[in-house]
C-alpha cells in the first residue's frame, strides 16, 4: 500500500495532480507474492556461461512447473539445497566492478521459505569456480559446518562454522577434489583422489585437520569416477565413466568400497553413464537412476543421455530402460512415489518424469517441462 | 551510498522540487492532461519486434488475452518482462524482489468495459533480471523529458537494490475520457 | 613466452615431469593479437537486458565484420565514442555483490587502439540506468569534459573533468533530459525539455550553471522529438516521432530551430521513424537517413524500419527510399563515401549497406552482418 | 586480494608443494604417462550437445576443419568459447585479455601427420565471457582429482583478472605415441 502510494505520488508528480479521476476508484496495490508453505521446489542452476557473471538459480514449483523464483549465484557459484524448510546455501564470487577487478568470495544464505537474501559469510578467495558439480560444496550431517572446494589449482577445502557465521579453516586435499561428508560424524568428509584412493578428513573446532589415504577404490584412467555422487542411506553412491556404480562407505576413518555393481557390462552397443550429474538415487527405494549414452568411448563422458536406466543397488539389478531427453544432469525425489527431473541439454529445458508404480515395469511418463535457464548444468528438488 | 529511506525521500523531494521549479513551470498541468487524455489506438500497440518474441503476431489489446501474454489491455505502456511470467502477478513482485518506489505511468483501455484506466507500472527490483516474457508497448509513451511517461529507463533507480528483475501493472484511476 | 612457461610449468607439474617430449619440439608461445592502427571500427552496443548486469560492447572490424574484441558496460552503462584514435568512454554502475548491495558509478576509460581498461573515474550515483541513447553521455567541443544525464527521476547533468579525472559538478535540468552539446563552446550544452523547448546550460569552471530555456521547438504531444540526435556541420538534427526533422542550432546562449523538414507528409501509407536511434547523418554530404516505418500511429515510435530513406538536409528533398532489414538503431561512417549500419531487431544482428555512389539513385546494397549480441540498441562507427 | 605476482607464485608453489606432497607420491609418473599416452579415439569426439551449437555434427578432428569450428584437431579436449571467433587467434587472446598463467592439457593427434601433440589450454581472463564458438570436447578430459586435465573449472583462477573469456590451445610438445 505505502509503495503504491509513493509510487503513484512520484508519477503523479509529473501529471500536475488529476485528483478527480483518482477518487474514482480505489487504487490497486502493489506487493510481493507468497509462497505456500510446503511446496516442493524444484532448483535449476543455470551457469548463464555467455554471461559468466550472472548465473543464477530457476526454482520453479515441482509439481506445476512454474517459475517461484530466481536466486542469484553471481560468476560460476556453487549450489547446495539440504533438507526441506532449510535454508539455501550459495558459495559464489564477485568482481568489485561486475567483470573486472579484485574477487571477493562468500558463502550466501538464502531463505528455503521465500528466497529472500538472508546475509553473507566471507570465504577465501580460492573457491574453485567450476561447472556446478554438487560434491564442490556440501554440508556436515549436522547441518552446522558447509565444506567448500578449493583449487588454485592446488586444492584444499574451505570449513565454514555456520552458527559462527565465519570460516574456520582450510584444509588440503592434494591430489583430490570433491566433499562427501559423513552421515553420522559431523566433522568428518571423504574426498576422491587422482590415485583411485578416497582421502579422509576428520577436523578439529579450531578447523585443522590430516588427510587419510584410504586403499585403491577406483582407476582414474581405466574407470573414472564422476565428480558427484548421490545419497543411499549412510553411504555415497558414485558412477563411473566405464559403466559402474561405486558404493562408498565414507563413515570409517578411511573409506571403504562396499559394492562395485557393472551396469553395462555385457549389454550391447557400449553404454556408458554421461553428462554432469548422470547419477541419482532415491533413498528409500534403493533405485539409482543413470543416464546412459551409447557407443560410449574415451572423453563421451559428458554426452548426453539416450535412455535412463534405473538400477536396484540392493539386488544389483538393471531394472529396466526408459528413453530419455538428452540429459546432463538428473535428480530424483525422494519418498515414496520418486519424481525424476532431466535436464535437457538440446532444448535447455527441464523435464519432469513420472516413474511407474514399483512393481511396475520400469516407464518414464513426461509430465511436465519448463525452462531450465541458458545452460543449466545442476538439478536439485526438495 | 545512501540508505533505503533517505534514499527515497531525497528522490521524491527532489522530483517535487524540480516539479516547482522546472516541470510545473515548462510542462504545466494542461499539456499533459490534454495529451494523457487523448484517446488510445489499439494500432499504436504494434509490438517492437526484438521485444516481441513472446507476443508477435497480434496489433491491438484483446479481452481475452491473459496477463501472461504482451497484448493484454494493462500493458500498452509497458516495455520489460512480465512479472506473471517471473512468479510475481500482475499486481504482485516475486516473493524476494522489492516493489519500485517510483513508477511510470501508462492510460490503457480495457476491451471489457471500453473505459480507459490510469496504469501504474512498478519494476520489481533487486534480483537477476528475469528474462521471461519480454514485452514493449508505448501507447503515449515518451522520451526522458516526459519521464513520467517513460519506459526505457530502469524504474528501480529510487530502490535500495536497483537490480531490474520484472515489471507490474496496477490500476491506480481512471483515464480522463473514463473521468 | 614467459606466461606460456609458466603455464606449462603449471600444467606439467602434475605430470611429474614428461621432459622427453618437451624436448623435442618448439612450444608455441600464447600472447595476444594486435589490432592494426587505423582500423576503422564498429560498435554495436548490448545492453544484454536478460543479463542486464553484463552489458557489453562488440567492437568489430567495420570492413570484415569480425570481432575485435568486446569491452563491458556492466548495468545499462552509456557508451561514448569520440573522434577516431580517442579513448573509448563508458559511464556505468557495478553493483558490490553483481546483482545486488550498494551500487557505485563511474566513467571507465578503455584504449582506443587496444581496447584495455585504462582507467575509471567516480561520478553520483543517480546516473539514468537507461537504454543506450547516445544523447546520454556526450563529451564537450574540446573533449575536455563528459556530460552524464541524471535520473532519480528528477533529472540533472554531472560534469566530469578529464584531465582533472573527477567530476566537478552537477546541474539540474528539470523536466528535461539529454545532452546536446555547443560545437564551438566547450562548457556549453542544451537539453531538450517536455514544455517543447530547449534548454541551454552554460557552465562554469567550477561545475556551476544554470539552464536557460529557448523559445517553442517542438510539441512533445503532437510532434515529440526523438532522444538522440546526430550532428550536421555545427547543427543537431533531430527525428520526431510524426515524421519531421528538426535542425537545431545550440550555439547561441538559447537554442534556436533553423529547420523544420517534413520528410512523410503527403506520402501514401502514414510513414514514421521508428526504433532507438531512427535517424544518422554524414555530415560531409549533409544527406540524413532515417528508419521508417509505415501504419504508423500513436505509441509505433519504436517500431523497427521497413526502410531507410535518404534526405538531402540542404535541398530538404527525399533522395530516395530503401527496403531495409527491421532496424532499430542506425548509424554512417562519415567521409566521402559513406557506409550505413543497421540493427536488425528480429535477427540480433549489425547489418553493413554500401550506399550508392552520389549523383546514383539511391540504393542501399548488403556487403556483411555480424552478430550485434542479446540486445544491441545503438550502433556505432569510426 | 592479493596482487598479481603474489597471486601468481603462491598459486604455483602451492601447486609444487600439492605435487611434492600429494600428486606426485598419489599419482606417479606411471600412471598420468600412461594415460595421456594412450592413442587417440576419434570416436571420443562426440560434442556435449548444448556447448554444440556452433559445431554439430560432425563427431571426429577432420584435416579440412579450419580453427573457428569445434572439430579442428587441436581442440580434442577444449571446454569453452573458441577464442578465433572472439578477437583471438589459436594461440593469442584478443588485444583486450590477458592470458590464463595456468593451464590444462591434452593429447590430441593432427590428422595432417597423424602425430599426437601435446596442448596446452590458455583461458583468456580479465574481460567479459565471448559467447561465441562454444565447443565442448574431452578426450582424456578427467574430473578435478586430475586438475591438469580438467576442463570443467575457470583457468584464469590464478589471474588477477579472473573473468573467463575464452580459450586458445597452444601445441607445447610431442606426445607419448609421437616421442
Amino acid at each position: 500500500m505505502r509503495s503504491t502510494f509513493l509510487a503513484c505520488a512520484a508519477a503523479l508528480t509529473f501529471f500536475g495532480s488529476p485528483a478527480l479521476s483518482q477518487e474514482e476508484i480505489q487504487p490497486e496495490t502493489v506487493g510481493n507474492v507468497t509462497i505456500p508453505a510446503g511446496t516442493e521446489m524444484l532448483f535449476s542452476v543455470d551457469l548463464s556461461l555467455n554471461h559468466v557473471v550472472d548465473g543464477r538459480v530457476y526454482v520453479l514449483d515441482a509439481k506445476t512447473m512454474k517459475l517461484l523464483g530466481i536466486i542469484p549465484t553471481a560468476s560460476l557459484g556453487m549450489v547446495h539445497i539440504p533438507i526441506p524448510g532449510s535454508d539455501i546455501y550459495v558459495a559464489t564470487s564477485h568482481l568489485a566492478r561486475t567483470t573486472r577487478g579484485p574477487r571477493a568470495d562468500f558463502v550466501e544464505v538464502y531463505s528455503g521459505a521465500d528466497l529472500t537474501f538472508k546475509e553473507e559469510i566471507p570465504i577465501s578467495t580460492n573457491r574453485a569456480q567450476a561447472l556446478n558439480y554438487r560434491s564442490l560444496f556440501w554440508s556436515s550431517s549436522d547441518q552446522k559446518y558447509l565444506f567448500v572446494q578449493n583449487a588454485t589449482p592446488a586444492t584444499s577445502v574451505s570449513i565454514v562454522d555456520l552458527p559462527a557465521k565465519k570460516q574456520i579453516g582450510e584444509i588440503p586435499n592434494p591430489g583430490c577434489y570433491g566433499i562427501f561428508p559423513s552421515f553420522k560424524t559431523p566433522t568428518r568428509f571423504a574426498t576422491t583422489c587422482g590415485d583411485g584412493t578416497f582421502g579422509t578428513i576428520d577436523f578439529k573446532a579450531d578447523g585443522t585437520g590430516e588427510m587419510k589415504a584410504s586403499g585403491p577404490i577406483f582407476d582414474a584412467d581405466a574407470d573414472a569416477l564422476f565428480s558427484g555422487a548421490f545419497q543411499w542411506g549412510e553411504k555415497w553412491v558414485f558412477a563411473s565413466y566405464g559403466g559402474n556404480i561405486y558404493v562408498v562407505d565414507v563413515e570409517g576413518d578411511t573409506a571403504t568400497l562396499t559394492e562395485k555393481i557393472p551396469v553395462s557390462a555385457g549389454v550391447e552397443g557400449d553404454w556408458r553413464p554421461g553428462g554432469y550429474q548422470p547419477i541419482a538415487v532415491n533413498s528409500a527405494t534403493g533405485i539409482a537412476y543413470l543416464g546412459m549414452h551409447s557407443k560410449g568411448t574415451e572423453g563421451s563422458h559428458k554426452n548426453p543421455a539416450e535412455e535412463i536406466w534405473a538400477v536396484d543397488l540392493a539386488s544389483k539389478k538393471v531394472l529396466g530402460r526408459a528413453p530419455s531427453v538428452p540429459s546432463i544432469a538428473m535428480t530424483v525425489s525422494q519418498g515414496e512415489t520418486p519424481v525424476l527431473f532431466a535436464l535437457d541439454a538440446l532444448k535447455a529445458e527441464v523435464v519432469r518424469y513420472e516413474i511407474s508404480a514399483a512393481g511396475q515395469p520400469f516407464a518414464l511418463t513426461p509430465a511436465g517441462t519448463a525452462s531450465s535457464g541458458d545452460l543449466a548444468d545442476q538439478v536439485e528438488v526438495r | 551510498m545512501l540508505g533505503f529511506v533517505d534514499r527515497l525521500f531525497r528522490s521524491l523531494d527532489t522530483v517535487a522540487e524540480a516539479s516547482s521549479r522546472g516541470m510545473a513551470k515548462r510542462v504545466g498541468r494542461r499539456s499533459v492532461l490534454h495529451w494523457v487524455g487523448t484517446a488510445a489506438v489499439g494500432g499504436a500497440m504494434v509490438p517492437m519486434l526484438p521485444f516481441n518474441r513472446a507476443g508477435m503476431g497480434t496489433a491491438r489489446a484483446q479481452a481475452e488475452k491473459t496477463d501472461v501474454e504482451c497484448e493484454y489491455w494493462r500493458y500498452c505502456a509497458l516495455d520489460g518482462f512480465l512479472c506473471t511470467c517471473c512468479g510475481g502477478s500482475v499486481t504482485s513482485c516475486p516473493s524476494n524482489a522489492q516493489v519500485s518506489k517510483v513508477t511510470w505511468v501508462g492510460t490503457c483501455q480495457n476491451p471489457a468495459d471500453s473505459k480507459e484506466y490510469l496504469i501504474s507500472y512498478n519494476d520489481c527490483c533487486g534480483v537477476p533480471s528475469c528474462g521471461k516474457c519480454l514485452c514493449n508497448f508505448n501507447l503515449r509513451e515518451r522520451p526522458g523529458y516526459r519521464m513520467g511517461v517513460h519506459n526505457d529507463i530502469n524504474w528501480c533507480m529510487a530502490n535500495e537494490g536497483t537490480n531490474y528483475h520484472c515489471t507490474v501493472a496496477a490500476v491506480v484511476g481512471l483515464g480522463q475520457s473514463g473521468g
